[in-house]
Parts: C-alpha cells; structure tokens; sequence
C-alpha cells in the first residue's frame, strides 16, 4: 500500500506505485461491468463516496497531523451547494453540466475551509480538535435556523436528470452515476496521492511531526495547515456533491458531529499512515453500516470494539497491520523461516478465529436474550437458543481453546527468534 | 563489609542519547561519597538512574535486591531518597505541606524512625518559622533545606543529594556542611554530586570523578590531591 | 395568586433554572477537567459514564430507592473508570495524547451499545423521588422546585468535598504536588500511578454521580450522552483546559446564557436595533430576523469560538513560555 | 559590524527571571562558545534569539535588522537559524526528505502543490550534494527514528545549515556522543561554518578550546564574561561560577 | 402470495418508542388480517427497518428495501422523511419502470404531501395536520375561555404546518383570539422545557396548542407540571407512547386530544384490538392508522384479486394495487373512511377528547396504566374537517 513518505518499492522497472494506480484503476473501472445488480452498484458507489471522503480527511490527521471532529461539515456543505446548483439546473435558471457538479461542491468546501481553516489553522494538537468540534456543531446548529438553504429537518432534495444529457448519458441510470462517481473518484485520489509528491505535502507531513522545526526551517507552520485544511475541505466537498448525486438529497445528518465521528473511526480502522488505509476504511465503513447493519444489532458494537483494538494493538491500523506483517514475512522468507512464519500464522489464524468466533456468538446470543422479539438474520444463522445452557458452554469453551493456542503460538514463537 | 549499592555496567539514555556508559559504582552502609565530574559529565543522571527516573540498562543492586526497571516510588520506598538538583519543590503548597509528602516509614521493619517533623524542624529552625509560607516563596536556600528535610523525613538509608550548594550564600552552605554531618553520624549513607571540593572534603569519605559517562577515579582525599593530571583532564577547564 | 412583577418573576425563575443546570454541568465538567489537568487525558468517554451514572441510578433507585442509587451509581461508574485506567490507558499512555484520546473515543461507541444491551433503546422512566418533589419556594407564582435545590446543593457539596480533598488531605497534597512535579513525588515514595487510576476513577465517579442526578431532572436515554458531549468540552475549552475554577464559571456562563437566549423574545435585527438605533427592512428571510431563542443551540459554539480567537488559553487557562505553533 | 548583537535582553517567565539582562556581541565570521553550568539560561537565550520565545525586553539585531520580536520563520528567513538540545527532527520523514523540506523555502515554495518535489531540481541538488557532506549517503532513504543518535545529530545540523543562514547558533552539538562521534562532528561544524557565524552551546571543554575563537560565560540568567580562550581559563570568576572553589594546594 | 412491506420508521433513539409501538401494531393487525384471510388467500407481512429517525439514512433504507424487491413501505413517523421519501420514490419508479414502490404513510400528516408535493404513489391514512387543526379549532371557536393561546412546535415542516393552520383558521373562527407567543424548538433535542413553560407563562396564555409528539411533548407537559403552568393543552399526539404518564393526575380536564378514534370509542372490533394489543405487547394500542391502512390494503388486494383470470398463479402488481386503492371505502372502527382520489388522503371521522378518569363503562379503556383516559367531547364526520386539495396528480399511463 502506498506509503507516505519513504521510498517507493521497485518492482523490476516501473514503481509500486504505477501498479496500484492501474489495479485501481482498472478494478473500479471494470467491477460494474461484472457486478451490476443496483445493490452492488449501490455499494461501490458507496464505497467510492467514502473513499473520497476518508481520503481528505487522512490528509487532515495521516498527512498533518491534525485530527478534525468536524469534517463532515465540509461534505455536508458541498453536498447542499451541488444541490443547490442542480436545482437551478433543474428550474432552467442556469446551465451547468451535470458531470462538474462534483466540482461545485468542491468549491463549496474550498469556500467553507478557507474561512474555518483560518481560525482553527492557528493551532495544531488538541486545540484544533476542540475549535473543530465548536465549528462542526456551530454549523450544526446553524443549519436548521436557515431552512431556505438546509431545508430544515427534510433536507433539500434534487434530481440529477436535469440539463442536457452528456454524450447521450442522462445519469437517470444507477450504472451511469455510477461510472460518473468512479471517474471523480479516480481523479481526486489521484490528485491527492500526487498531493503527497509536492512540497506542500511534505511540508505538511513534518508539520505533522514537529510543527515548531518546521518554523526553523524558515516556513510558517500555520499556513501549511491553512492549506492543507482547504485541500482537505475541496476534496471533502467533492465527496459531499458525489453524495448528492447518488442520494439526491441533501441533508443536515450529514453536517453531525456523529457523521464527523464515523469518519474518524473508519479512516483510523483502515490505517492513517498508508496513503490506502483510508480507502481500506470506506470498503469496511460501507460493509458494515450497509451489510453488517443488517445481520446484526450488535453492528455499532462490534465497531466500538473493533476501534479499541486497532487503537490499542494496531495503532497503524488494519492497512499498517497488514503491510507490517508483510514485511515481517518477506523477513524471514530471507532468512528462510518461511515455513515456521505459516506454522505461526496458522497457529494465531486460528487463534484469533476461535476467539473472534466465540466472542460473535457469545455477543448474539446476548442480543437474542435482550432483544428476543426482534429478528436478525445473523441470529438466525447460528439458531442458537439464547436459554439453553449448551449454547453458552460451547462458544466459551472456544474461547478458552482460541486463548491457550494464542499462548502456545507466542511461546513458538519466542522460540524461533 | 557487605555493599549498600552496587553498580555494574550501567548505561542510562535520554531518548536515544546514551550519557552513561558502563559505570561501576558502590556503596556501602553509612558512607558518604563524592561524585566529581564537569558539568554535562553525566553525574545528576547518574543518580536520576538509580531513582528509575531515566532509562537505564546494567545491574543496580540495592541491599539484595535489583532495582533496574523499577518505577521510582518502589525504589524510594526501599530505603533510597534523592534530592534532584532543581529541588522540585510543590511550588502551590505551604513548607509543611512539602514536607509532610515526604513523610515515609524506614523500609526495613527493624530500623527505628530516625526523622520525624521535628527532627527536621530542629535541624532547620528556618523551615519552622516558615512553615505556613507556601513554598516557591522561600529563597534559594531555604528550599534547598526544604528539599533535604523532605527527603530525610522518608527515613532513607541512602541519600542521593544532587548539587546541595548551587546558588548558596556562603552561610547557608556552612550550615548545610553541619547538616550532613549530622545526617552521616545518624548512619544514613550519602551519594553527593557536588563541584565546591571544599565542602566535598568536608563529609565525603571517598571520591568519584565522572567522566565520559564513566568513573575515571575511585580513591580517598590524598589519591585524589596526589593525581594532579588526572584532575586536570576531568575538572579543570 | 396574583402576578405581581411579572417580568421579575420571569428573570428570577430563569436565573434559578439556569443556575441549576450550570451546576449539574459543573458536577459533569469537575471531574473531566480534574482528569485533564492531572493524566493530560482528554476523555471522550466522560459523557457516557454520564449516561451510564443515570442508568445505574435508575436500576438502583428501582430496587432499592433513590438514595441508594444516588450511591452506587458514582462509585460503580468510579470503579469501572479506575479500571479502564489501570487496564487500559495507562498502557496507552507512553503513545502520547492522540492515542488515549482515541480510546476513550471508541469507548464512548461501546458504552452506548452496551447501555443499550442491558437496558434497551429506549428512554426509561426514571423519576425524580417522593421526598424531593414539590417545590422549595415560590417566586411570586413560579415555584423553584425541591430538586433543582437538591442539585445545587449536592454540586455545591461536590465543589466543597473537592476542595477539602484538594486542599486538606494528604491525598489532595499528593495530587497537588503532581501537578507541578510528578516525577518528585514519585521520588518521594508515592504511588503516582496508582493516584492517576484513583483520580481517573473519581472523575468518572463524578460524572456518573451528575447521571444520577441529572437522569430524572433531564431524560434518562441512550443519546443523552451525545447530548452534553460536545457541551462539556466547550466548557472545559472555555474556561481554561484543566482549570476547575474555569470549568465552573464557564458552566455557569453557557447554562446561564442559553436559558436566557431559549427565552429571549429578541431577533437579532431588535438587538442590533437597541444597540446601533438603526433601523432594518423586515424581511422575513434573513438572518437578522432569526429570534434569538431560535439561535440557543449554537450559542455556546459562538462563545466558544470568540473565546478561541480572542483568547485561545480560555478563562483561567495557563499559558506555556514558548510561542506556540502547535 | 557585528553578526549579531543582543542588548540587555531579559527574560522573565511568571516570578521567576530567567535571562537577567543579557548583553553579548557575536563579531561577522567569529566562532563564540556560550558555555555556563546547568540551568544557566543558555538555551533559554537561543530560544529567545531565534524567536521560540519571546524576550520580555532588550534588543536582538541580527547585521543591522531588529528581529526582536519577529516570529521564528521570519528570523530564519533573515539568514539565523539554529539547532536544539534535544533531536527536534521530523520522526516520520527520511533523512533525504529532511535536507529537501530545509531547502523549500529556499529554492522552491512551500506552498507548491502542483508540482512534484522531485522536479524540484535545485532542491534535489543541493540536498544530494548535504547528503555527501554530511556523509550520509548511506542513510538517505532511512527514516529519522531508525538513524543512531550520533546521525540524528549530525542531521540536526545538517538542516540548520541547508536554509543558507549565515549566523548559526547550535545548542550542545555533541552532548550525548562517544568521543570519536563528537571529534567528526567537531570537524564538520568547523568544515560548515567556515565564513558563517557561529554560537555555540557546549559542555565539552574539550571541544570548546578546539573549536571556539572566543567564549562567554553565563551564570543565572547573565553572562559574567566574554573572552579569549586562554583568558577564560585564567578567569577566577569563571573557575569559582563553573567548577567551585578549586583551590590548588 | 405474499406482500412484504417495509417499515421504515424510527426504533431507537428518542422517537424509537413511536416508531415500535407502530411496528407492533402493524405485526399484530396483520397477524390478525392473515388468520381471518382480510386479503383472500394472500398474506401481508411487515418488516422492520430502523431509520434513527434521519432523512438520509432513510433514503439509504430506500435504497437497500428497494434492492431487496420490497414493493411496497411505510412511513408515519416524521413528515421530513415523508417528504423526502416522496421525493426519492417518484424518481425511483420513474426510472425503474416494473419496480414501482408504492409508499403507505400511516403518520406523516404534513398537508403538503397531499396537495403540492402529492403523488400517485403516496397514500395517507392518517388526517393530515390541517384537517386536525380544523377539527380542533372548531371546537375552540366554542369555548369563550379562551382567550389567549400560545403556539409551540417543534421546529421542521409539521411543527410549521400546525403553527400556520392555528394561526389561520383561529383568526378566520375565532377573530378575538390573541396569539401570544408562537414558539418553535429544535426537534427531539430539548431535554428541559422550562424555559419554554416559563415563557408561556410570562406571555399570560390560557391555552397552549401544539403538534409536538414522543418525549418532544412528554418532557413538556412534565416541565409544565413541575412549574405549576395552569394553562389548557390542546395537542395532537397526547396519546402516544409516554406522554400520558407525563401528564398523569395533574392533566385531568386540562390536556385535549385531536386525532382520529381512541380506544373509548364504541366499537367492537376497536375494543378487542386494544385489548389483545395490551395483552400482546404490555403496550396502548394508539396507532390505530396502522388499521385504516391494513384494511383498506387488504380491500384493495381482494380487488385486484377478483379481476386477476389465471388463479394458479397469484400474482399481486403494485401498481393495480395502487389503482384500486385511490378509491376506496372502509369501515373504520363503525365510522365511514374513504380514500380521496384527488390527493390520495383518506377522508376519516375525527374526535376531540378530554383527559379524565375513566369510570370502566362507557370509558374503559386507560392510558399506560394510569387509570386516566380519553373522552370523546365532539366528534367530527369526514366532510366537516376535509379540507381542498391543490393537488395535480399525474398518473402513470
Ligand atoms: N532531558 C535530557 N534530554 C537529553 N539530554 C539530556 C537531558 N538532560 C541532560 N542531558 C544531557 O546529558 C548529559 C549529562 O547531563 P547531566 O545533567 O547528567 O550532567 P551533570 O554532570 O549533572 O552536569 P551539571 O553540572 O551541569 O549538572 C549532558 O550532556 C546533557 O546535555
Ligand atoms: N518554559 C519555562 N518555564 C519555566 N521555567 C523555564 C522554562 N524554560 C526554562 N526554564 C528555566 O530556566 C532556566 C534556564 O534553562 P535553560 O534550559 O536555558 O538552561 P541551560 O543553560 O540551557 O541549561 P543546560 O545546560 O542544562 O541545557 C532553568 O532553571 C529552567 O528550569
Ligand atoms: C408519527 C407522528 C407523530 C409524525 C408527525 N405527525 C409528523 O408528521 O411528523
Ligand atoms: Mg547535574
Ligand atoms: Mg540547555
């Protein structure tokens, strides 16, 4: 996964960096294509959405080190300002096609962080993050005072089939906004992992580190920040119009502090340090608010628990995880241990199963036991009887197992170093 | 006579900077030693690393008992008491407020409580008068007595004293010389790190000098007058 | 009763109403800003153990009686804090802020699952007890009611046990001296990291103890966390990061103002009017004709907002010696 | 005229006075050693000179311009920069990306976001040609945390100088380095510094008499004495501030 | 065959009590419509889909409801989602031709939905909040008490709906009335109103009318109680779940009720329903919506049904569905009620009922255990509270 700052891997002649470009690329461009059912189309165009959106706020907290809690503030207003403009479209009061809107909310966002990134790039580490959270909640708060531009609590809705069609498309089609937020997505991922390249970025990334060294390299730390928090909002808004454009509504959810939140636990899940964690972050935040959401009550539940564990044991995320478990291996492949590293894995693999496992079933059945009248299929699956000894007996019996391999895994291992 | 400390090989690190390399060191019961060195030498860490107070690596054994990678309150409960050389006085609390954090039991259950407040009061009949005034008021001298009185008051075996003179007034300093004196003939054992030999002279029954991150001299007053050159390489400017 | 000065009336019963909430605030913001200065722990999770206290208020007072709630909500939220202290942050403390800050955040998603696996989603009845109803005084025809005084006064009482603790017993002098020298009073012998999981634990003790109280004056329910949330951070910002005195104005400052501006009958143009003597087109559509009353959710954000400009350390903030570009 | 030249600078945090009128010369082209025992102020006046701080009162003139109160980046872009005590590098950024972020402003913008860094080409240049001066070569593509302490030094230093300051202020260069570490270093500060002005904070003696054209003494907050060497050495004052009350028998 | 509908409504959060006493009334009236085959030989089910009470995410539940091929979805508890839904299912049917999804709202009386934004696909069961006004007023207009009202709502499209219509049909009805204070609070956030009592208070008001619902109007009349407010409530929603504990002893003769039936309305279909309800879910059967909705869905079926030849092969196309249900005739609870083609709201009798003690025959039936209950003071036929639509329906060729 792309790094941030150190050297790019040298695959032969062209640079990792080449290869994951065109894996996306083409990935994104031929999924569709395959899987075209309106709920796959629905879930990569999600997908694509928060991919964005992750990704402009990692160059907030990966890139800057400036944690924000209230980014979806950016995305919520680009998404009105499109809204806004499509309507107009709509009522033939101006003429605009429909395939920048995507830049209108950028601009939108540009607009919003340049005035809020004025006050809040004063100040790095917690600072920020408080004056973030007073600007989120200010507009919050604001936004149902004005219903003419926020539509009060229904949200303005729009409709994207307006104008004149675009090389025959009218964007009336999933398919067709699909292929339409996949292209915005590529060019803004590739602007921002470019971003990483200039000067600005890495200015940023040793603002991140050391702001007050960054002022004795003769540099203002705080315009840095100024500017990377009104890329951040551009791309932020970009993400709020591609959302408009999907959803066809606007509303004031998307401003919440709650939105803010989700953003920041999804983007730190997916791993902040690799310029893919976040969009390993969006894959996950759309499986689990879309599919997981559906299986399971316990969904917010297993994704507070999910975030304290990468908080606490993978601080790079599930993307830095990874990529450090890689490189641990390519180690040993050259000290070849290779074989031992398998026996390892398999052994923590099934560890991990097993405790993860029991922890699944032990969690529903108490759901079932809680909620026994409502119905959820990932209940339904296991057919567990929440009133049954057994039941219980089984998945701490697991548990036990999972522990003692854990163990037994860390004493191998030990061993082998 | 058994050791009270001993040090082996120690190295202690700011961060990645290593100040000690290897040192070996020790102490036994009630004596008093002077640690020589230039300034930066490494001496105040010396005794921030017996106190667990900077990351350390090698053998300090105190007593029979190994104090590497202990947090700093179990080593000070076990008998150690440091007097850092910016005296870390509690700055919003009165005289007897900083004096009453020091209050400590002897760590061994045989040993008698030797300090209590009114030891520390009569030693320092200042600290007394003082005792309501809150504590970042009193001058140099008086909170470097407030910093001493402190530390005796947890009834160590072992006093880590980092530069007891810096900044004092001549007087002040006599009267701190018959402190350690009183404190040595009650069998509490000294580490001094101090620069004014004359005073040094006074108390310590041997001398260290510091450099390099480790000791380049161990020996009593008359080694250390005879090693001419030695001191100039280690002290002298 | 006859109204005799209704506009005294109006002013006096709101001051009194806004003065109980400020003190509920306070009682939640104490402990907070207590953990920040002290372990340098911004916990996001403070409002849930909030939450949490109302909960366990209502379980309590539902088997035992109000006062028994009152209790044991405090010292379980408390031992369940000093617990994660121990357990949890303190191993993350050697990663610096971001990293606890992180935690206490997740952990705020995973105390609402888990309050509302035990007691559901929806809001419980907690009510205020028998021998607290009824009203303390009555201001010409308003009654002041029996609980809004009992709050003051256990916040009140919260506020005084916190200074003796602070102030006069060997406990405060330990966590006083850490504030200006952890590691000397670790020096001398003092358990500092076991003090840190004590304090941690009585500053989420206080905030479940706000729970109980607060639970049946407000709404005991899963999102009355997400509810005070950001308003304790805006007052802890406000009145200085760590300051207790600041906490307790700034609570009073934001409860005060926002019972004012909920009843205000004003609109911006009328105020600008009073002001400048300058007279606007009404027109329907614009801000200035927004009431103020309208305005009062964002209001604490507006101040703030203009605190952070005008004076980033807050009310009673301290200032650090270097210039700052964090 | 002088490279730098503080006049009564004071500096009083809360109660406690921590620079109490400092008044120092530093002559165009002069190496000067600020030595003085723990606490003395020495790095606070670095601070106060380069702009982490700000002085309560005096002048700083650096040439003939007021920098007084003139925020750090401002300073630097002056021609003064400086090194610190404690590493102060960027933990997650390469040794090579170090040496180009301290080039940007100076061959570049910073503000530039649509352009690579790599088709920077003065900047690429000239930190290749740091990175040969330096000797870190080797190191180029290493993250800073993973560097040994001597290197994170020498790179401190390295980025003091790539802004093209010609007054350079380093604070204990060598504190913390085995002997060997610290004579390269001396080497190379004296290869680096040489038509620059240079103050410098050092407990090492040894490497004060080397490096050092002249030498001021600071004790609580002032400076007691400012000359030659050898007449440091011969200074009572100095002796009984620095090293006690040594009496010769 | 078998007719999923999804139920997109909140079941958690502060409005979670509304929306799951309306789920459940749903679950058990059809559980009672499919054992007594209401629809011939087809079966109505209902699924449960927890929208938080957001727009947004209730156009993703949209979204997802529609993948799953759920035809039909109903709504009640919030007229901004109604109107959002609206929205997104006129698009959605547009561009999925043969996927129509038909929206049956049960709650969402915003008037809008039947006269500008109305659509061929919406059905209202519920009255809409201007027919209620009408009611309300009307019985207002009677009283010469009152003399000075407050308006308080909450602060999005009904909360502004009710405080137009009072304000308008007061003045045309009852001239003398003097509006002091017209008030509106941000939705579902407030958790202490006594700064609002204390406002209505200083504002001398004899009467407060508001639109409020769920704890927005439970925390009310308790802030209310606790201040001593001595004023008349003249609501829309006093029965819904949690607020007659909130208004307990302290509301008797001073809380009214506009809304459709209530369970002390003679009926007996009416009764037993409450009572199996109660029996069933320990909870009051107060959406009674759910049952317009279900019978008259049921008719529509059967109709379909009878014109569909090839009976081996049951197949029910929403859209026919959607045809005969624009107009149709039901029985509700005793009364008449019958869909408008015009704007596809259901014309249903009205009730205007006192808060009081109930005395176990004629008024039998309590709220939430208080022992206090509704009576009906006036009871209004369909014509009297209908209302003109302005809508244009466009019906799909
Ligand atoms: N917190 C710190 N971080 C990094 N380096 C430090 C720190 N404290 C001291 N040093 C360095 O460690 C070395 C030894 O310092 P130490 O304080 O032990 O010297 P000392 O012998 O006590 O001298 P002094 O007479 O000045 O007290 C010095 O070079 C100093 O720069
Ligand atoms: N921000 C601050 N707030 C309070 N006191 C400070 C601050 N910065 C420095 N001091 C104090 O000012 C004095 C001078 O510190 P400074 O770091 O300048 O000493 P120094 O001469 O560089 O010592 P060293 O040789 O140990 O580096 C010390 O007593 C220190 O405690
Ligand atoms: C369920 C109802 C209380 C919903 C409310 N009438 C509305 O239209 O918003
Ligand atoms: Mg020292
Ligand atoms: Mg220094």
């Amino acid at each position: 996964m792309l790094e941030f700052s150190s050297k790019p891997i040298n695959f032969g002649f062209l640079p990792a960096t080449f290869y994951w470009a065109l894996l996306i690329t083409v990935s994104l461009l031929f999924i569709p294509f395959i899987f075209s059912s309106s709920a796959a189309l629905n879930f990569i165009t999600q997908v694509c959405i928060a991919a964005v959106l992750g990704l402009s706020f990692n160059i907030l907290l990966g890139q800057t080190g400036l944690l924000s809690f209230g980014h979806a503030m950016y995305a919520g207003l680009g998404a009105f300002a499109s809204v806004h403009v499509m309507n107009k479209i709509g009522l033939g009061e101006c003429a605009f096609p429909v395939i920048l809107i995507p830049l209108v909310g950028g601009l939108a966002g540009l607009l919003v962080g340049v005035i809020c990134g004025w006050i809040s790039s004063k100040r790095a580490g917690i600072v920020f993050s408080m004056i973030s959270l007073g600007i989120g909640e200010l507009v919050f708060a604001m936004a149902p005072m004005f219903p003419q531009y926020f539509g009060g609590e229904a949200g303005i809705s729009t409709n994207r089939v307006i104008g004149d069609t675009f090389l025959g498309l009218s964007f009336g089609p999933q398919i067709e906004v699909t292929y339409l937020i996949i292209v915005w997505t590529l060019l803004s991922m590739g602007a921002m992992f470019f971003l990483t390249l200039s000067p600005l970025g890495k200015l940023a990334s040793a603002v991140r580190d050391n702001p007050e060294r960054v002022a004795f390299l003769g540099v203002n730390p705080r315009l840095i920040r100024f500017f990377m928090i009104c890329i951040a909002s551009f791309f932020a808004g970009i993400s709020g119009a591609l959302s408009a454009l999907h959803f066809e509504i606007a509303t004031t959810d998307s401003l919440s502090m709650y939105r803010s939140g989700s953003i920041l636990l999804f983007t730190y899940i997916g791993g902040i340090s690799l310029f893919l964690g976040p969009v390993l972050g969006a894959i996950l935040a759309v499986c689990m608010t879309v599919f997981l959401s559906e299986l399971t009550p316990a969904w917010q539940l297993y994704l507070g628990i999910l975030f304290i564990l990468v908080v606490s044991f993978a601080p790079k995320g599930i993307s830095g995880y990874i990529s450090a478990y890689l490189a641990q291996i390519k180690a040993l492949y050259q000290r070849n241990n290779l074989i031992n590293v398998i026996r390892v894995s398999c052994l923590h693999l099934f560890a991990n199963a097993m405790i993860g496992g029991s922890l699944v079933i032990l969690i529903e059945l108490t759901y079932q036991l809680r909620f026994a009248d409502q119905n959820w299929m990932l209940l339904d699956w296991f057919k567990h009887n929440p009133f049954d000894v057994n039941h219980w007996i089984i998945p701490i019996c697991m548990f036990a197992l999972g522990v003692l391999v854990k163990l037994v895994a860390k004493r191998v291992l030990r061993c082998m170093r | 006579m058994k050791n009270l400390l001993t040090i082996q090989n120690l190295s202690a690190y700011y961060a990645q900077s290593q100040v000690l390399h290897g040192l070996n060191l020790d102490i036994k019961s009630s004596e008093v030693v002077a640690l020589l060195g230039r300034n930066g030498a490494g001496r105040s860490t010396c005794l921030k690393a017996i106190m667990g107070m900077v990351r350390t690596e090698g053998q300090i054994q105190y007593r029979d008992q190994s104090l590497i990678g202990l947090p700093s309150f179990k080593i000070a409960q076990s008998g150690i008491a440091y007097v850092p050389e910016d005296r870390a006085i509690f700055a919003g609390l009165t005289v007897e407020q900083n004096l009453m954090l020091g209050i400590k039991p002897p760590a061994r259950a045989e040993s008698t409580w030797l300090w209590r407040l009114d030891d520390a009061y009569a030693l320092f009949p200042i600290l007394f008068e003082r005792r309501a005034v809150a504590a970042e008021v009193l001058s140099g001298g008086e909170q470097q007595m407030l910093t001493l009185a402190r530390s005796l008051l947890g009834n160590p075996d072992l006093l880590l004293v980092d530069e007891p003179t810096e900044g004092l007034a001549p007087q002040v300093i006599s009267q701190l010389l018959d402190f350690f004196v009183s404190v040595k003939q009650r069998g509490v054992a000294i580490l001094l790190v101090e620069q004014k030999l004359e005073l040094a002279k006074q108390i310590a029954d041997r001398f260290l000098i510091l450099g390099n991150g480790s000791i380049v001299f161990d020996g009593d007053w008359d080694e250390f007058i005879e090693n001419q050159s030695l001191r100039q390489e280690w002290l002298e400017i | 009763m006859q109204i005799e000065d209704p506009v005294l009336e109006f002013f006096l019963i709101n001051l009194l109403n806004g003065l109980s909430y400020g003190f509920l605030l306070f009682m939640l913001t104490a402990g907070l800003s207590l953990i920040f200065s002290l372990l340098g722990v911004l916990n996001f999770a403070h409002a849930s153990f909030y939450m949490l206290g109302a909960y366990l208020g209502y379980t309590f007072t539902g088997l035992w009686g109000f006062w028994w709630g009152l209790f044991f909500a405090p010292l379980i939220t408390g031992l369940l804090g000093a617990l994660l202290e121990r357990f949890a942050l303190r191993r993350l403390h050697a990663r610096g802020q971001l990293a606890e800050l992180l935690f206490t955040f997740g952990l705020a998603y995973m105390m609402l699952e888990m309050v509302q696996l035990i007691w559901g989603k929806l809001a419980l009845p907690y009510q205020i007890p028998q021998a607290l109803q009824g009203s303390l005084f009555l201001i010409y025809s308003s009654p002041f009611s029996n609980y809004r005084g009992f709050i003051a006064l256990l916040a009140l009482l919260v506020l005084g046990l916190l200074y003796l603790l602070i102030r006069r017993t060997n406990i405060g002098l330990v966590i006083q001296a850490a504030w200006t020298a952890p590691t000397m009073v670790e020096a001398l012998g003092h358990n500092v990291p076991r003090i840190f999981m004590w304090v941690f634990g009585f500053g989420c003790g206080l905030a479940g103890l706000a729970g109980a109280v607060g639970g049946n004056l407000l709404v005991t329910e899963p999102s009355m966390a997400a509810h005070v949330g950001s308003i304790i951070f805006v007052v802890i910002v406000l009145g200085g990061i760590g300051s207790l005195q600041g906490a307790f104005w700034a609570s009073m400052l934001i409860a005060i103002s926002q019972t004012f501006a909920v009843t205000s009958e004003l609109s911006l143009q009328d105020l600008l009017a009073l002001f400048m003597s300058i007279q606007y087109e009404a027109s329907n559509q614009s801000v200035l004709s927004i009431p103020i009353s309208h305005m009062a959710p964002m209001l604490p954000f507006v101040i703030l907002l203009l605190m952070l400009v005008v004076r980033p350390r807050g009310l009673f903030g301290q200032q650090s010696g270097l210039n700052s570009h964090a | 005229m002088h490279a730098l030249t503080l006049q009564e600078v004071k500096l009083q945090l809360g109660q406690t006075a921590i620079l109490r009128g400092v008044d120092l010369q530093l002559k165009a082209g002069e190496r000067l050693a600020l030595i003085g025992p723990n606490g003395a102020g020495k790095s606070s006046l670095f601070n106060v000179i380069s702009g982490r701080q700000t002085c309560t009162s005096g002048r700083i003139m650096l040439r003939d311009k007021n920098i007084t109160r003139l925020p750090a980046h401002q300073i630097v872009r002056q021609g003064l920069n400086r090194s610190f005590q404690t590493s102060h590098l960027f933990a997650d950024l390469s040794v090579f990306d170090h040496l180009c972020c301290a080039l940007i402003q100076r061959f570049s913008s910073p503000l530039m976001f649509w352009r690579r860094l790599k088709n920077e080409k003065q900047v690429i240049r000239n930190a290749e040609q740091l990175l040969d001066l330096l000797a870190l070569r080797e190191r180029k593509d290493t993250i800073v945390r993973e560097l040994s302490y001597a290197e994170q030094r020498l790179l401190e230093i390295g980025i003091c100088i790539a802004g093209g300051a010609d007054c350079i202020l380093l604070d204990e260069p060598t504190a913390g380095m085995s002997r060997t570490d610290a004579t390269r270093i001396v080497q190379l500060i004296r290869e680096l510094t040489i038509n620059k002005s240079l103050l410098i904070i050092e407990h090492d003696m040894q490497v004060v008499f080397d490096l050092a054209d002249r030498i001021a003494v600071m004790v609580q907050g002032q400076v007691i004495a400012c000359d030659t060497p050898q007449a440091i050495r011969a200074n009572r004052q100095v002796q009984t501030a620095y090293l006690g009350t040594w009496k010769t028998t | 065959d078998t007719i999923k509908i999804a139920v997109i409504d909140p079941m958690s959060g502060p409005f979670g009590p509304v929306g799951l006493n309306t789920f459940n009334s749903f679950k058990f009236i059809a559980a009672r419509a499919n054992a007594e085959k209401w629809a011939g030989s087809h079966q109505i089910v209902f699924d449960g889909f927890d929208n938080k009470a957001g727009v947004q995410e209730s156009l993703s539940l949209l979204k997802t409801v529609a993948d799953k091929g759920y035809r039909f979805i109903t709504q009640g508890t919030g007229s901004a989602v109604g109107l959002a839904l609206i929205d997104a299912i006129n698009k959605h049917n547009q561009r999925h031709p043969g996927q129509e999804i038909i929206y049956l709202n049960h709650g969402s009386i915003d008037p809008d939905m039947t006269n500008a934004k109305c659509s061929f696909w919406h059905f209202r069961f519920d009255a809409n909040s201007d027919m209620k006004m009408e009611a309300l007023t009307s019985f207002i207009a009677k009283d010469k008490q009152i003399k000075k009202v407050y308006l308080l709502g909450q602060n999005y499209s009904h909360g502004h709906q009710v405080a137009r219509a009072a304000k308008s049909y007061l003045a045309r009805k009852r001239p003398d009335i003097q509006i002091v204070g017209d008030d509106l609070h941000p939705i579902a956030t407030v958790k202490d109103f006594s700064p609002y009592i204390s406002k209505i208070k200083a504002s001398g008001a004899d009467s407060v009318i508001t639109g409020n619902w769920g704890t927005d109007l439970a925390l009310l009349i308790k802030s209310a109680k606790e201040q001593n407010l001595n004023v008349n409530f003249y609501t829309y929603y006093a029965s819904s779940t949690g607020v007659p504990t909130a208004i307990g002893d302290a509301g008797v003769d001073k809380v009214k009720l506009v809304g459709y039936w209530h369970p002390n309305n003679p009926s007996k279909l009416g009764a037993s329903l409450t009572q199996g309800y109660k029996a069933q879910y320990k909870d009051d059967f107060s959406s009674t919506s759910t049952y317009a909705m279900i019978a008259s869905l049921a008719k529509a079926i059967q109709i379909v049904d009878a014109q569909f030849k090839d009976k081996s092969k049951p197949m029910i196309d929403p859209v026919k569905i959607a045809y005969a249900l624009e107009d149709l005739q039901i029985d509700f609870f005793g009364m008449p009620a019958s869909m408008r083609k015009a704007d596809h709201q259901l014309q249903l009798p009205l009730y205007v009922s006192n808060w009081e003690k109930i005395d176990g025959k004629s008024q039998r039936f309590d709220q939430e255990n208080t022992g206090l209950g509704w009576k009906t003071l006036q009871v209004f036929e369909p014509y009297v509270a209908s209302q003109a639509t302005s809508c244009q329906m466009k019906r799909p060729n």
